[in-house]
């Protein structure tokens, strides 16, 4: 990568909503992230200064990251963006792809859904909670397998607007 | 034994519960709001399940969920630790359904002694006193009349659809009666649009005495003394203590034996409390039964040397009592107080980050708390943020060894309760043992 | 009562210290080097003196600077901790001359003990076992042989020269005597250019034993139990504990009166520790006494709840000790774990700031430390940061709050000893209470 | 990439509102960040952490002081420089102006003084150590008042070099 291609590539990330960016390119690494070092290079530094490591580090990841607000323990990346949806489990409970064993499941990722279409079931104290799109879009990812089991907060699929 | 417990709590309690699980080889569940991801109960737990947003109702006191989690996580009991669901008969009873056994009392426990009414009367049936008063609405001043001689003097009367102290007049002598009764029939009329009074025996200086007990599934029971809680503000414990300094062995003997009577009576399953009222003269009455564990527990603990919450989750566990009553013995004497985020004199509410610590330790120091340097306390919940316990060879030792603590415990950056407890240890009625109920009361006109 | 104590030392134990002297009602002096300028000690004494440079020689070890601050601060006495002047007779001597209470006993008691030919000597005159052995030198093997036969095998020899485990060999049998004897010899030759050598009776898997005692200068003398101290590396304690689980109630009781009779023969007054070796046939051996309070004190506080440091400061304020041999109990067991800034498997010290720090807490754990978050452990001194000492119902209970509350001990920043004690804590060996003071050397050559 | 090129590649990441900026390209490493507000504000706020304030803040206020070596308990001002020679006691004791009682004092402020002049006493065990000036010049303060108790290394004398 040369200087030119880099400065398009800076230019492309400043008009971007993206806050960060990583490429790792045949032994080329390139690593560029937006605003405020200081408080979140503070942040995070404190988060490990007063998070002594905890036993259960490898089972429940999920309470090891940043984001408050989700509990991200898969890896798969999670585009952001004012262009995405993330559907976020609304309770605790186990998560099921369709209505019934052998059914079809509700969605496939690639799947186009209208706004109100039934995404998939989270089952919480034998009730069937049907959890429904808010949005039209297509879905990107389905970040949650079959049975298993959500908590609150979790996000479940990645839905680009269209 | 249990395989797995979930403990439905969050703070100090829920660090409580997960430390005497590790100790029996015991397997844990947290539970948290979103808000309380970096609490030291999610730490320290086995697995670790967000449950809901930061309100309560949406998350610590929301049945569904709990036992959702518990669910996917295969836990096979809930510890509700205090406060929150600990005295919801509803998730006693659908633990029950869900086959998840609820660590405490059983639902119809928790159903009696939850109605004041409805303990007051059973506990009257089973022969403990109860504070003599008048029925619920008291007719006439004749009728009053009646009654306060048969109660004898002084007494109170009350406003039914009074509270918080307004509409109270307590008498003294018959002559006072007929006139004060009239006057506070129509200041009941005038400030709560309702004439309607009722009268009970006014106690004089009293103590909040409480014994602890513990009760297994098989009908054994017994007491583990007491606690002194009068150091109360607005019925907010905040210093407590054990062995109380007004009790002789006979009267902690009876008073205990009384307290058996109280749980033998309704079958009682658990640990519990049953509360009591101290007058000078020696005589108490049943006030109320808390049916879980109390953040007071540890004064308890360590005079006796016996693990509370352990012996809860053996009981639960249908173990058998292994102490007898005449095995509780009381070795020295044991101070708590609660240090709360709050502002020392006017007891509001100081949350915020903590950006410093020192946490007092040493010989006879114990301390209950989930705060660390840099945890932000939450607006969300409870304002207690530790809880420091001593134990020394007599009170005067237990009090020295809590005034230095004091002095070694710094929390910077919110305010805390540490400075109103230095003021209270070094009071002379404290000192002496000679405070009652109203002792904050006093402090703070004077 | 004392006035005034300055505490002649740093870190947990000056803090111990004071914290008794607040307990007691004592005002206290920190001294302090340049370095130790944000220590604790320092923040929670009444005053604070700076002494001197780093360097302990310069400071901590300097008499005159001690006495200097002693003078104008006006402190009536010294409490020397543990380590540093502790057992320097010359201190104790000064104190006496300038009229300043030297709390631990008098010069002559810590000379005598402080010599190990003479404290051998005066041990085996008052009828304690000493581990028998030949006179320093021993001239030839017909002269071992026949000492050996005296004190019976297996013998170790030793060149007199020799130390750190070199030029020593074991004899298990008569036979070998002469070779092995001859092989010695020309080994210490060689390689210390010195062919003298003795011999003692080898003690085979011994254990550590050591008897707390307390005498006050009327000559009462009672003893506290024993604490075990085998789990040691190059004779550094690493883990204590109280009860020993090799002990009967009756071994106890005779090596007690033993420690007892040891101690009187010498009228010794303060605190103190006889030390044994114990072999695996209960016959047990005097090998020296510490004139101090010792870092390990705890455990024996835990399992009889009386307070040491009080109990020295009070004997050497002249107070008759106030409890009776047959009054001291034994409650439950305790263990200590001493935290060291050090590598927890080359045991290389690890100084530096601590990044983030959590200390265990809640019911059966103290922790005496002088650590905070953001402290920086110095390179001057002693590697101990923390004791970590837990009491439970029995042993096995011990052990458990130990697991938990190792699990609760987060130093980060500088590598500490706390993963080589979950090590321990979990070794088949240390949970049947099978372990001698090669333990250690045995586990890390697995 | 060769210094020209890094030249460009800064001046790039200065114009832009990147905060950070990494690229690791065949073994080469680059690592651009602006601002540094991160770590000293992280160290600015961890030294408020860890000083508890302290029961006798107002009677030994010299071991609250930032700088370890000095003791500076006195409200004078000490004026700093290369000019300026600050003695420190040497040792713990009691500070004093005079040989004895009645004596006129070995210094007072404004007297010009010798290499090798004795300056003070100080007595630590019945010990009178003579303090003596390593330096020829002015007596600008005095820090001590007669026989007050000094600590080691704090500051007695202020001596203006000449």
């Amino acid at each position: 990568m040369d200087i030119k291609e880099l400065k398009r590539l800076v230019e492309l990330f400043e008009k971007s909503n993206i806050s960060e960016l990583e490429i790792d390119e045949k032994g080329t690494k390139v690593r560029l992230r937006k605003g405020g070092v200081g408080p979140s290079e503070v942040s995070a530094h404190r988060h490990i200064t007063h998070t002594p490591p905890t036993p259960h580090q490898a089972t429940v990841t999920q309470t090891k990251i940043e984001e408050v607000t989700a509990g991200i323990k898969h890896k798969k990346v999670i585009p952001q963006g004012d262009n995405y949806v993330i559907v976020e489990s609304p309770m605790v409970g186990t998560f099921y792809k369709a209505s019934s064993e052998g059914s079809d499941p509700y969605v496939k990722e690639g799947d186009v859904i209208e706004k109100g279409q039934v995404l998939c079931i989270v089952e919480a104290m034998k009730l069937m909670n049907e959890i429904e799109s808010e949005v039209r879009g297509r879905i990107v990812s389905i970040l949650i397998e079959n049975a298993h089991s959500v908590e609150f907060g979790e996000p479940m699929f990645v839905i680009e607007k269209i | 034994m249990f395989n797995k417990i979930l403990i439905a709590n969050r703070g100090e309690i829920a660090l409580r519960v997960i430390r005497a699980c590790k100790e029996l080889g015991i397997k844990t569940v947290a539970i948290h709001s979103t808000a309380d991801v970096n609490s030291l109960h999610v730490k320290f737990a086995d697995e670790a399940v967000c449950i809901g947003p930061p309100e309560s109702s949406k998350s610590y006191l929301h049945i569904p969920s709990i036992i959702s989690a518990a669910e996917i996580t295969g836990a096979d009991a809930i510890h509700p630790g205090y406060g929150f669901l600990s005295e919801n008969p509803s998730l006693a009873e659908i633990c029950q359904t869900c086959g998840i056994k609820f660590i405490g009392p059983t639902p119809e426990n928790i159903r009696l002694m939850g109605n004041k009414v409805k303990a007051k009367n059973a506990m009257k049936e089973a022969g403990v006193p109860i504070v003599p008063g008048s029925p619920e609405r008291v007719e006439s001043a004749v009728e009053a009349a009646v009654i306060a001689e048969k109660i004898g003097y002084p007494i109170i009367l009350k406003a039914s659809a009074g509270g918080g102290g307004r509409g109270m007049r307590i008498i003294r002598k018959k002559d006072d009666l007929i006139d004060t009764f009239n006057v506070v029939q129509s200041e009941a009329s005038a400030a709560f649009a309702d004439p309607h009074i009722y009268m009970e025996k006014y106690i004089e200086r009293p103590r909040h005495i409480e014994f602890q007990i513990m009760a297994d599934e098989k009908g054994n029971i017994i007491h583990l003394g007491e606690r002194d809680c009068s150091i109360q503000r607005r019925h907010q414990k905040l210093i407590e203590e054990s062995p109380s300094p007004a009790l002789t062995n006979k009267l902690r003997k009876e008073m205990g034996e009384c307290a058996v009577k109280a749980v033998k009576s309704i079958h009682y399953q658990s640990v519990g409390t049953i509360e009591f009222l101290l007058d000078g003269d020696g005589k108490y009455y049943f006030i109320e039964m808390n049916t879980r564990i109390q953040v007071e527990h540890p004064v308890t603990e360590m005079v006796t040397g016996i693990d509370l919450i352990k012996e809860q989750i053996r009981i639960a566990a249908g173990e058998k009592l292994k102490i007898k009553q005449k095995e509780v013995n009381i070795f020295g004497h044991s101070i708590e107080c609660r240090i709360n985020a709050e502002d020392p004199d006017k007891f509001i509410p100081s949350p915020g980050k903590i950006t410093a610590l020192n946490i007092p330790g040493g010989p006879g120091v114990r301390v209950d708390t989930a705060i660390y340097s840099e945890y932000t306390v939450l607006p969300y919940y409870d304002s207690l943020i530790a809880k420091l316990i001593v134990h020394g060879h007599d009170r005067e030792d237990a009090i020295a060894k809590m005034n230095r603590a004091l002095e070694e415990f710094h929390v910077e950056g919110i305010k805390t309760t540490i400075t109103f407890h230095k003021k209270v240890l070094s009071h002379k009625d404290f000192l002496k043992g000679e405070f009652y109920t109203d002792f904050i009361d006093r402090l703070n006109t004077k």
